[in-house]
């Protein structure tokens, strides 16, 4: 018989219980526990900020081509990250700076790939759709629908091979569900049992259609979990600490050799899909719905509530702005690309010969 | 005439035909309400409506296989394919299957469909979305492979390509999408398959496709009034049927080939041409001919980068300029 | 919410009483009815007579390349098109002789073909993997796995788009519910509501490898389709009455305009996957198991125990197996494609010119 | 020295490596313990165990997906596709991911890995299972190309191929896997990008590939004993990198160059070929470069039709003769 697909729904995060600030502390340090919190909430605004700054950025006319920011989805790369070891491997999208500068890739490596400079990630040579640092376990992003699920599921495999007890975590939106490298690539992890973790961040659209008018099933990603006889998980993709424990039994089953998952995160985008996006087709009232979710706002309040002092809170925030500011001007400062890196990394020797 | 954009044109080529004829349908991701994500096909969902213009979900393999499925038994579907490079998800419905099923069931399946989709760089948008891959369809026995270099032919081969009986690959080109030009009011049609001399020239012949033709026609006059070279330029506008008898022509009158590719070097549509004049016009010629192309790289998304890969204006006058020498 | 995704397994058949002949028939007149029952014998003799000439005919090398029979699986494919109305399109795979023939394909056609002769029904460019016949609504036969799915649903789309009343037939094997464009198909099709029905013949191998080592559930089809929103649907794939009655369910479904169908039935292959595979990769007893499940003989005593005349009975096979005669010298005599035919038909000119 | 088949070498080539190699795995569909559609790959289920000889469901595209991650990530994969047509459905994973992820990346990323594919046609399987498609990969920047005619060549390729530290795609002919040839026993290694003069000739040069070296081997041995005219035969062996200087070298000699491609005519590598020696030895010709390839159709499935489309001997030994004269 087919494995029964079990459920599971979660939306409601520890609620601090709202008296003595002692009491908190001692709730703070749950099984998720203060310094855990503090980098999410780092993690978290080094995202919005860095975000922010491309945005700027664009309309400055200093990034040219496209850009897809990933404000108000932060807690779930953030929440992700702060599961993951530093050997495990993240793959994402061209909504990726997010889900890359949370694996430790710099600032200046981000923005600067975004102006096209010599100190981004890519020295110019990739673009904002395909921030990679492989030394930091960002194993790059990829701005064709579906293709980096199986290769994440690649990833998952060597460390399943050698023993190694990385696991992959694979990120994608609602869209991406419907393509046919999705069920490709669920299906053969399941069937190999592959440490692999794939996280699809629903945030109801996919271009500038809404997902619920392309997709025979409400749930784009939980929906299908079944099929895979995996069980269907959706969780409240704006609640760090709801995405950091379902991430971390997802990872903790992966590494101890029980296979892939598959997370549904509820979530939004507060910009378009891309810079060039005014998302006028988004119904009236549904932005303003979201912004009182937003992520960084629900954080804020969740560390504030259970007792970490404002200052302290505001002291991240400060350093991160600053963090930012500095990585700007370092990268505003970084040279254009030499032309001779035009003709090189083709192949493994650095080259681009195609003869002799 | 009238003064469009080639984003334009080609929603106006779609809906021209699409008011002649009730089995034109079109379908693609975000082409509907949205109107396209280049835009171009704003304004066709409000007029023919949703069960005319349709959106799909991210499937392009669903995408030209229900198109595929739709023009064999009696509709006439425009497909979109969003980027060209995107092809690579879905190129068994359109190499394998779409391509072959009229020769494999020796003519009992027609396949009147046309494939859009916005191909080239200049955009950085970086290498899985900047090729230029007509090629890729060139090389495929059964497609016939379209790609215009005005507003004027975006309309009029476009309404060829859907009137044609055979499935067309038709490649907007990304950098061309905001220019400008005239457009023929009314209807407007254009024959597939005949190259255009748009310069005339007597010391040597360069051929170009889409971007590549405002660049040859800029380097052309450059080698007129810098070097004194008579360049004539001619659009291919369509590289399957491909008019062997306008090259012909121009390198029996020049002596001399330019090509000038967009897409990488090796197997490119110029390869194709040198060949059979090489083999077909061998003795007319008086110079080696000379391919011009974007390296054999992937293309990188800086600014400077990627000018310095994609055939400029500069690199076609020089390279032409040191040939003809 | 998500539709619940309802189950239906059909494995008993209407049950004949085994008294008086007269009753026996009033039950043959039920909603199969007789005549039906009857062109569905001939149906799936004229596979199996068909395909086991097939058989010998390539073991005398008088049939190249490759073949794909469906010794075994006749049921499925006869029920099906006694379901269809004569406009309905039927889409297969290269183990498509049996769907093709059934819908009135002839013989000669048939085997012609296979044998690369003239009388074939492709004039021999196509080939055993590629049979079709449009005037006879069998929209073609497909060689690589998946692609078919999304064209049958574009032949529906015409239909519904037309509002010409017709459906589509789409029939694959297991091995092809892992392949990503039956994902995309499946879900396009319940977007788009389209008169398709998907039927899924899952004969337990996709070449020599079982379904079960690579299939992350243990029903291919019917476990995914909750993923659609669709009903999962086992059929016992070698009773033709069983199968008969869903495919009416679901065809009535699609004419209704309410969308899409996924059915697997439950069937086995009796000799390998194509003509050079003695198919020793399957465990022993179990061919002969599924031999005592032979539609035929199932049929055979269905019949019988209906009340048809025995003489009724063997008298349908006896024209069978003439035919297939008949067609076979007729075949053996049809000479070799004329060397014109191989640059035409490329293009609707009829002509492969791609120059002036 | 053995004598050993085409087919037979596939398995001693992988085995060779995957013995030195622990971080060489195998995986594709039916290839573990069926050993191949082909029987290309008997054996080494059982020599090197389920963890790296792996069955896998019907996924081309997850399976070269998992092959590219395990590249990235340290091991070093085989994949294989088990007819090269079938690439088609998983495009995007080799054009647009595995060619381009190094360049993208500015180097950070390797990617070892080998994609073997069943090749070619003669075998009567019809326009979907007979494709000749080495050029589909030629004209990908970020491919290595190679396609061997000789068992001691699949050896030796292959295992060049599987060390080399780029994404090689592997060629195998259809049509050869029953042929036979000497071996060398133990450690064989060849060097991808080096072309084989397999026959000397004075006249004229032929460029084949794969099944069309023996043939044009044969149609050389024709035109000498028939025609007077010698007739050289280079065996190219990889496309990509491409041996120009061993191609450069035979047209001096000669003065006059012929390809034979078993890919339909357009965009094939006999195209690539001639248009680098019109440009750079255009001097050095005393006839047109002609280019015989199978014609720009579908390939039929019929004996006599598959037979006439396919480059012959006798088209080969005609046409050489003709263009000589
Ligand atoms: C194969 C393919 N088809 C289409 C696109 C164009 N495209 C880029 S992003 C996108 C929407 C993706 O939606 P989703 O998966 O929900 O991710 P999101 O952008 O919402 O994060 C589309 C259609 C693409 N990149 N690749
Ligand atoms: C894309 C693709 N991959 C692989 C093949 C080779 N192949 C042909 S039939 C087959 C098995 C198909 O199994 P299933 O879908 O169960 O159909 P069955 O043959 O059992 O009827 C395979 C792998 C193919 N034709 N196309
Ligand atoms: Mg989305
Ligand atoms: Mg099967």
């Amino acid at each position: 018989m087919a494995k029964r697909t079990t459920k599971r729904r979660i939306s409601k995060s520890t609620k601090p219980k709202k008296q003595a600030a002692r009491k908190s502390k001692i709730q703070l340090n749950d099984d998720i526990g203060e310094k855990t919190r503090l980098r999410m909430w780092q993690l978290q605004l080094e995202i919005r900020h860095v975000e922010q700054r491309a945005h700027d950025l664009f309309f400055q006319n200093l990034i040219k081509g496209t850009s897809h920011l990933a404000i108000g989805q932060e807690a779930i790369a953030s929440a992700c990250a702060a599961v993951m070891r530093p050997d495990d491997y993240t793959f994402c999208t061209y909504r990726g700076h997010a889900h890359t500068l949370v694996r430790g890739a710099s600032m200046e490596g981000v923005l600067g790939e975004l102006m096209g400079r010599e100190c981004g990630l890519l020295g110019g040579k990739g673009g904002s759709m395909h921030l990679t640092d492989v030394e930091k376990g960002a194993m790059g992003s990829y701005a064709i629908i579906g293709a980096h699920l199986p290769i994440a599921a690649g990833a998952a495999w060597k460390a399943q091979y050698l023993k190694t007890g990385q696991i992959s975590f694979c990120f994608f939106g609602d869209g991406t569900t419907n393509i046919g490298a999705f069920h490709e690539a669920l299906n053969f992890s399941v069937v190999w049992k592959l440490p692999v973790v794939f996280v699809c961040e629903n945030n109801l659209y996919m271009e500038y259609t809404p997902i619920s008018d392309v997709t025979a099933v409400e749930h784009p990603a939980a929906d299908r979990a079944g099929a895979y006889g995996l069980e269907s998980i959706i969780v409240d993709g704006n609640d760090a600490d709801l995405v950091y424990r379902v991430a971390r039994d997802a990872a903790d089953k992966a590494r101890a050799g029980d296979g892939p998952s598959l997370i549904e995160a509820k979530t939004y985008r507060h910009s378009g899909h891309s810079r060039a996006d005014p998302a006028t087709y988004r119904p009236e009232g549904e932005l303003e719905k979201w912004l009182e979710r937003d992520p960084l706002k629900i954080y804020r309040k969740r560390l504030i509530d259970f007792g970490v002092k404002e200052s302290k809170v505001v002291a991240i925030e400060k350093a991160v702005l600053e963090a930012v500011d500095d990585a700007t001007e370092f990268a505003k400062n970084s040279s254009t690309p030499s032309k001779d890196v035009l003709m090189t990394e083709v192949w493994a020797d650095g080259g681009a010969s195609w003869r002799n | 005439m009238a003064e469009l954009t080639y984003r334009e044109a080609v929603a106006e080529g779609i809906a021209q035909e699409m008011e002649r004829d009730e089995t034109v349908v079109f379908l693609g991701e975000d082409i509907a309400k949205a109107g396209g994500v280049f835009k171009a096909t704003v304004g066709l969902y409000d007029k023919f409506g949703p069960d005319r213009v349709r959106d799909t979900p991210i499937s392009e393999q669903a995408i030209l296989g229900a198109a595929m499925g739709a023009a064999m038994t009696g509709l006439k579907p425009i497909a979109e394919i969003m980027f060209s490079d995107f092809l690579a998800v879905c190129w068994d419905i359109v190499a394998n299957q779409i391509a072959k099923i009229r020769y494999m069931t020796n003519g009992q399946v027609s396949m009147p469909l046309v494939i859009r989709t916005a191909n080239g760089g200049g955009a950085r948008f970086g290498a899985q979305h900047s090729q230029s891959v007509e090629n890729w369809s060139m090389m495929i026995p059964g497609l016939k492979v379209v790609a215009p270099s005005t507003p004027a032919d975006v309309k009029g081969l476009l309404a060829a390509a859907i009137r044609d009986p055979d499935p067309v690959m038709f490649f907007e080109q990304k950098s061309l999408y905001s220019s400008k030009g005239d457009v023929p009011e009314g209807e407007h049609i254009e024959e597939i398959g005949v190259a255009k001399v748009v310069r005339e020239g007597s010391d040597v012949t360069i051929i170009a496709l889409a971007a590549m033709v405002p660049r040859a026609l800029d380097a052309a006059d450059r080698l007129y009034s810098e070097a004194g070279i008579s360049a004539g330029v001619v659009d291919l506008r369509s590289l399957v049927p491909l008019d062997t008898k306008t090259i012909f022509e121009q390198v029996e009158k020049t002596s001399r080939l330019v090509t000038v590719e967009e897409n990488p070097r090796l197997c490119g549509w110029g390869a194709e041409i040198s060949s059979i004049v090489a083999e077909e016009r061998f003795w007319d010629l008086d110079m080696p001919i000379i391919r011009i192309t974007t390296p054999h790289i992937p293309l990188p998304s800086a600014d400077e980068l990627e000018d310095m890969a994609l055939p400029s204006v500069e690199r076609i006058f020089e390279t032409v300029r040191q040939g003809v020498d």
